[in-house]
């Protein structure tokens, strides 16, 4: 490194004070203010995900009332799903990412991304407000005719919550798809694009499309409590079901929002780890955007058993088995690009390999929920709260610290601890899978949920599983801790740490404002190794 | 356009576009994905809509029938005169003609306020003839349940309907005031056409709900 | 579109003739007072495709000529029909639950 | 040791079951698959020198088509073989015990035609087909059997049946599924499955008030339904003899099968389907009738399409129908 006169001006070091970071327009600064309040949520959900294991070690309903516990997993939902699975890889690393990989100044709207940061900030407070004022009980589905008729809990609250933090996703989406249309370097194809841009193009969609729909949905419940317009309330003549079809519209969408960021992650690192292009790139891409296209149509496998009637019912089971295809298609693709590459065992990529192994579990146990009779016995029991955990904490939150700890020379200019980062992941893996395996044989069993107290010879499944959550639970501790620490004492970071192909490892680390000295030209495809020696600068 | 050098440091120019064309391209697709939303958003009503309907036709039939049907025949033709002037005002400005725009934004406001007033005065009528579900509802013992489901509908989509005209109406007042002030120009007139896709956008909500809630229940022998 | 062109001729924003508005104009105002006076004559069902033809021919003509897609780009007439067809997916899938459910099975 | 496999105590747990262990077998090998390629590839393709790259290998369309042709024809044979299995599931079979079942936040009330009354447990003989037709007074629960592998929502303002057919005597989870309320775990009950004689004593235990018609019978006349229903055809509404089962015309020239759902609804909102030839004069009974109540009538009603037509026999204007009705199985 050539010895440096005045400490290299980055976007960091750009302006100091409250005043530089809470009215930024730069989109790497508005990525780290969303990586802070994302993680301040992630551990209000995590704290409750504790407790709620707590009180799941034993039979009989005795740490806390079955008011709390209706709150706790309430709660648990709202803030792991809305305020941080949804925002998390989209807002953090989307935001600091998209731009400089397409190489771009910025994204289309500057202003539009602070706003939506705020707008995130807001609908935070409502929850946190909801959260202190005595909590929600109605569960994240917010099921009519008890949130509108029955709950005499702060539904309002987090009804105008979830409703002001999808606008948020929605300008981000809005933003995302503008930029990637409309501000590509010159020569970026795209056929050219990093396919962590399209699946954050596909991701954007879905987040376009669907959020809407939720949002007047939450709107009709507030309104419904305040004024009894009786749009759900079977007394009036309203239709609990429809409620359903509203809600599911959006909420399966959404946990594609929540998968897809974290797919395209891991084809960055798996291209990475290997040094070589992923297998099937225009497979790997159009997948992502079969997903979020066929993830509109699947909605009604939620409510197999809720009324639905039954030839609508196979109509939706056919287009559920067919959304499965292209996550296969994903899968064999990424397992296919390690063939003969040069497979690396740095952090990011065990995260990339664990990802891969329990999204495999995580997919195929979905096709149990596709299949009516199956889905039948196994709706609202615990082997669908292992299905879809598999899919958020063993699919997007696996992505999402592979590719924080991908990105962090880049975002910070420092390298964390390698060892102690191992150490973290191979917790995390054993204690992910001591948790919610043992669901898959309870739910099998019987055991509803949402359940506060459930009958003793569920017991010994539970007590595993509450075993692999403090496990989990420290895993989780643990990045937070070297991540941090890295700052201070971490090694300098060169600008390519990893020696891979993409115009973020192109720029120094961390990059300066306006992310380029002058704006790329793309000559090169997307993942061609060796990477082209002029991008080494140093 | 304007030669390069002068179009490198435009005054409207935004730091991270390269061209006034890209920065207009992307303002514009910006904004019609943002109507996208709000067709979803209107699309979760409609769709409440369609099923009540299919569930209570009668209900619907009968009270649709309340309605006041040339209050709203008034409203859809000042709607629509309003989309004209609207259209008027951007073609106005793109061929530079600030008198004129001035002018067609005044009176595309002025019908968007006409509007709101009709609608006031249909509310009123609909209030005192206590057909306003949570406050004085009372309806034909029949139908009254699902009655009530239709108005609760008529209230809130027509409602939202013109929350979204308030919103339209201070978007063209910012508008009015860019044009006085010379912002808009032939080379700058992206934030014109834009509010005018907003302003269709409205129109086209009404062309809707207008035959949707107010013309099921005229020949109904109820 | 790939290649930014600083400055360069950018393709004409395209001015439409105001001629044309005022035929849409007049086509649209025509259009409402078709609807309603159909309205008044008892057709059944078809009162409902009637009213729903013409609301969608009117909004077409606002959204071709008012809203100048007819001379925009690929992209936005993607947009455009993007937003109607998941409108048509939520109102589709949500009726095939509601028009099958009286059905009876059988097997 | 604890239970790893649920009990199987109906005739469609098998069914259910045998796609279960092919979906699992499914699983298991296209996890290990995975898994193990990785950890191979990892190991036998691992970074040997710190610049080194991996072959420039971009792709094969032979290999694509195969992994998206072979998955799509394995999740369609899961799809025909569940969808057969569901279909025997939704379809009841035609002669079944009728059992009506009412959800109340955070209990479980069952009601037998002959008039016993049970709360949170259900008694139902072994080896018959039993159908459970389901409402809810409140909030939307769940019936749900783990080990006949039944699960149906039960939904307030609408008849939901589920059916099934119980193949080993014992005694039964019964879960609410859906999220009701504060004490939704407590919500819980027993099926007990007893062999057909020790159930006819149990049922011959009888209840005070007789049959569920009776009840509806009683309630009929209390509530003045006889008043324009009347068996004689002189009055403002439809004759209800012999009327269940039958398909209806209505005023609005539809026809519609006159079921439990029919007859509920006319009693709760009785303009929404007149029938063809009368007035929409009768009165709504929302609110006036519970749902035990309106089970009660609906069983009385079904009663009657059983009854022998009556000889038209002048009646006091509000006295009782003539002669105890028998429940006869439908």
């Amino acid at each position: 490194m050539a010895t440096l006169l005045s400490p290299p001006r980055h976007y960091l070091n750009d302006g100091y004070g409250i005043k530089s970071w809470l009215l930024t327009r730069d989109h790497k600064r508005i990525a780290l203010l969303y990586l802070a309040s994302v993680t301040v949520f992630f551990f209000i959900g995590g704290a409750m995900a504790v407790l709620i294991r707590l009180e799941l070690a034993t039979p009989v309903g005795d740490l806390v009332s079955d008011e709390t516990y209706n709150k706790l997993f309430t709660m648990h939902g709202v803030a792991m799903i809305f305020f941080f699975l949804i925002p998390a890889i989209p807002s953090v690393l989307g935001n600091f990412l998209i731009p400089i990989m397409i190489g771009a100044k910025d994204l289309a709207f500057p202003r539009l991304n602070l706003l939506s940061w705020y707008i995130y900030v807001v609908g935070g407070l409502f929850s946190l407000y909801a959260m202190i004022a005595g909590g929600v009980d109605t569960g994240w589905t917010f099921y009519t005719p008890f949130s509108t008729v029955s709950s005499t809990t702060q539904v309002v609250p987090t009804a105008l919550g979830i409703f002001v933090v999808g606008f948020s996703g929605i300008l981000t989406g809005l933003n995302f798809i503008v930029t990637i249309h409309r501000m590509r370097a010159p020569g970026m194809t795209w056929f050219r694009l990093p396919l962590f841009v399209w699946s954050s193009y596909a991701t954007s969609l879905i987040n376009v499309l669907g959020t809407p729909v939720v949002a007047i949905t939450i709107l009709l419940v507030a309104a419904e409590r305040v004024l009894h317009f009786g749009f759900f309330d079977p007394s009036v003549g309203g239709d609990p079901v429809l409620f359903q079809h509203l809600f599911w519209f959006y909420s399966h969408p959404a946990v594609y929002i929540m998968i897809l960021p974290a797919m395209g992650v891991i084809s960055e690192l798996v291209a990475a780890g290997c040094r070589k292009p992923v297998f099937g790139y225009t497979f790997v891409a159009f997948a992502s955007l079969a997903i979020a296209v066929l993830g509109f149509l699947v909605w009604g496998h939620h409510m197999f058993v809720a009324g639905e009637s039954v030839y609508s019912a196979m109509i939706f089971s056919v287009l559920s088995f067919l959304v499965a295809i292209p996550s296969a298609v994903k899968v064999f693709n990424w397992t296919a690009t390690m063939y003969k590459g040069s497979v690396s065992w740095e952090t990011p990529m065990l995260y990339a390999y664990g990802f891969i192994g329990l999204f495999t579990i995580g997919g195929l146990t979905g096709l149990f929920l596709a299949a009516i009779a199956v889905d039948v016995h196994v709706t609202d029991t615990y082997f669908i709260v292992a299905h879809f955990h598999y899919i958020m904490v063993g699919g997007t939150i696996m992505g999402y610290l592979g590719g924080l700890h991908y990105w962090w020379p880049k975002i910070s200019g420092r390298l964390y601890h390698e060892g102690l980062a191992k150490i973290a992941a191979w917790i995390i893996f054993i204690g992910f899978n001591l948790t919610f395996f043992p669901q898959f044989v309870v739910g099998y069993l019987g055991m509803p949920r949402r359940y506060h107290a459930y009958p003793p010879e569920f017991q010994v499944l539970n007590v595993l599983s509450s075993a692999g959550a403090s496990i989990l639970g420290v895993g989780y501790l643990l990045p937070m801790a070297y991540l941090i620490w890295s700052l201070r004492y971490g090694r300098i970071a060169g600008s390519n740490p990893w020696g891979a192909v993409g115009l973020e490892w192109t720029t120094t680390s961390p990059p300066p404002t306006e992310n380029f000295a002058q704006t790329p030209v793309v000559t090169w495809d997307a993942y061609e190794y060796p990477a082209p020696v002029e991008t080494h600068v140093a | 356009m304007l030669p390069d050098a002068v179009e490198h440091h435009h005054p409207a120019l935004a730091h991270q576009f390269d061209s006034l064309e890209q920065q207009k391209e992307a303002a514009t697709l910006g904004m019609w994905i943002f109507l996208v939303t709000e067709v979803l958003f209107f699309g979760g009503l409609f769709l409440t809509y369609t099923t009540y309907r299919h569930l209570y036709p009668d209900a619907f039939a009968a009270a649709s029938h309340e309605l006041i049907v040339w209050a709203g025949t008034i409203n859809t033709a000042v709607l629509i005169t309003s989309s004209l002037t609207m259209a008027l005002a951007v073609h106005a400005a793109q061929t530079g003609n600030r008198r004129l725009l001035v002018l067609f934004l005044i009176v595309t406001m002025i019908l968007g306020t006409v509007f709101l007033g009709i609608k006031a005065f249909e509310y009123y009528s609909e209030w005192e003839e206590r057909h306003v579900p949570g406050l004085n509802y009372a309806f034909d013992p029949r139908y009254y349940r699902h009655a009530q489901i239709f108005f609760s509908l008529y209230f809130l989509m027509t409602g939202l309907h013109a929350l979204h005209m308030i919103i339209g109406l201070g978007i063209m007042a910012v508008m009015l005031r860019w044009s006085i002030r010379g912002t808009i120009t032939p080379e700058y007139f992206t934030p014109i056409e834009i509010s005018g896709l907003y302003w269709h956008f409205v129109d086209i909500v009404w062309i809707f709900l207008f035959p949707l809630l107010y013309l099921i229940g005229r020949h109904a022998h109820v | 579109m790939s290649e930014a062109n600083p400055g360069g001729a950018a393709h004409p924003a395209h001015v439409v003739p105001t001629r044309i508005y005022y035929v849409i104009f007049g086509i649209l105002m025509l259009c409402t007072y078709l609807t309603v006076q159909i309205a008044f004559f008892d057709l059944g069902i078809l009162n409902t495709v009637a009213a729903l033809t013409i609301a969608v021919l009117k909004a077409a003509l606002v959204v071709l000529f008012f809203m100048h897609v007819k001379y925009s780009t690929r992209l936005t007439w993607a947009v455009v029909i993007g937003s109607i067809f998941w409108l048509a997916i939520l109102l589709a899938l949500t009726l095939t639950d509601y028009t099958t459910r009286a059905w009876q099975t059988f097997g | 040791m604890p239970p790893l496999f649920p009990e199987r105590a109906s005739t469609m747990a098998y069914r259910v079951d045998n796609l279960y262990f092919f979906l699992l077998a499914i699983t298991a090998f296209f996890a290990l698959l995975i898994a193990g390629l990785i950890v191979f590839f990892a190991v036998r393709y691992r970074r040997r020198a710190p610049d080194a790259v991996g072959e420039r290998i971009h792709g094969n369309l032979v290999l694509e088509l195969a992994w998206t042709g072979i998955p799509l024809v394995i999740v369609m044979v899961i799809f025909v073989w569940s969808t057969s299995v569901y279909f025997a599931m939704a379809k009841a079979p035609d002669e079944t015990l009728n059992i009506y079942v009412v959800g109340k936040q955070w209990m479980w009330k069952f009601q037998h035609l002959d008039g016993q009354r049970e709360i949170n447990e259900l008694h139902v003989p072994v080896g018959r087909d039993v159908r459970l037709i389901t409402t809810s007074e409140d909030v939307i629960h769940d019936f749900f059997v783990p080990a006949f592998r039944v699960k149906a929502d039960v939904i307030p303002g609408r008849y939901v049946s589920i059916w099934f057919h119980p193949t080993k005597p014992g005694r039964y989870h019964l879960f609410c599924a859906e999220y009701c309320g504060t004490r939704h775990s407590g919500m819980t009950g027993e099926i007990v499955v007893m062999d057909p004689s020790e159930f006819q004593a149990w049922m011959s235990g009888g209840a005070p008030e007789g049959s569920l018609a009776s009840t509806g019978a009683k309630l009929f006349a209390d509530l003045a339904c006889n008043t324009c229903h009347r068996p004689d055809a002189q009055g403002r509404g439809p004759v209800l003899d012999g009327l269940f089962g039958r398909s209806q015309a209505l005023q609005s020239g539809e026809t519609v099968t006159v079921d439990e759902a029919y007859v509920r609804e006319s009693i709760l909102n009785p303009a929404a389907k007149v029938v063809a030839g009368f007035q929409p004069i009768m009165p709504t009974f929302q609110g006036l009738v519970s749902e035990e109540q309106l089970l009660a009538l609906v069983e009385y009603v079904k009663s009657l399409a059983t009854q022998p037509q009556q000889p038209p026999t002048a009646r006091p204007a509000n006295g009782p129908a003539p002669g105890e009705n028998t429940p006869v199985k439908k």
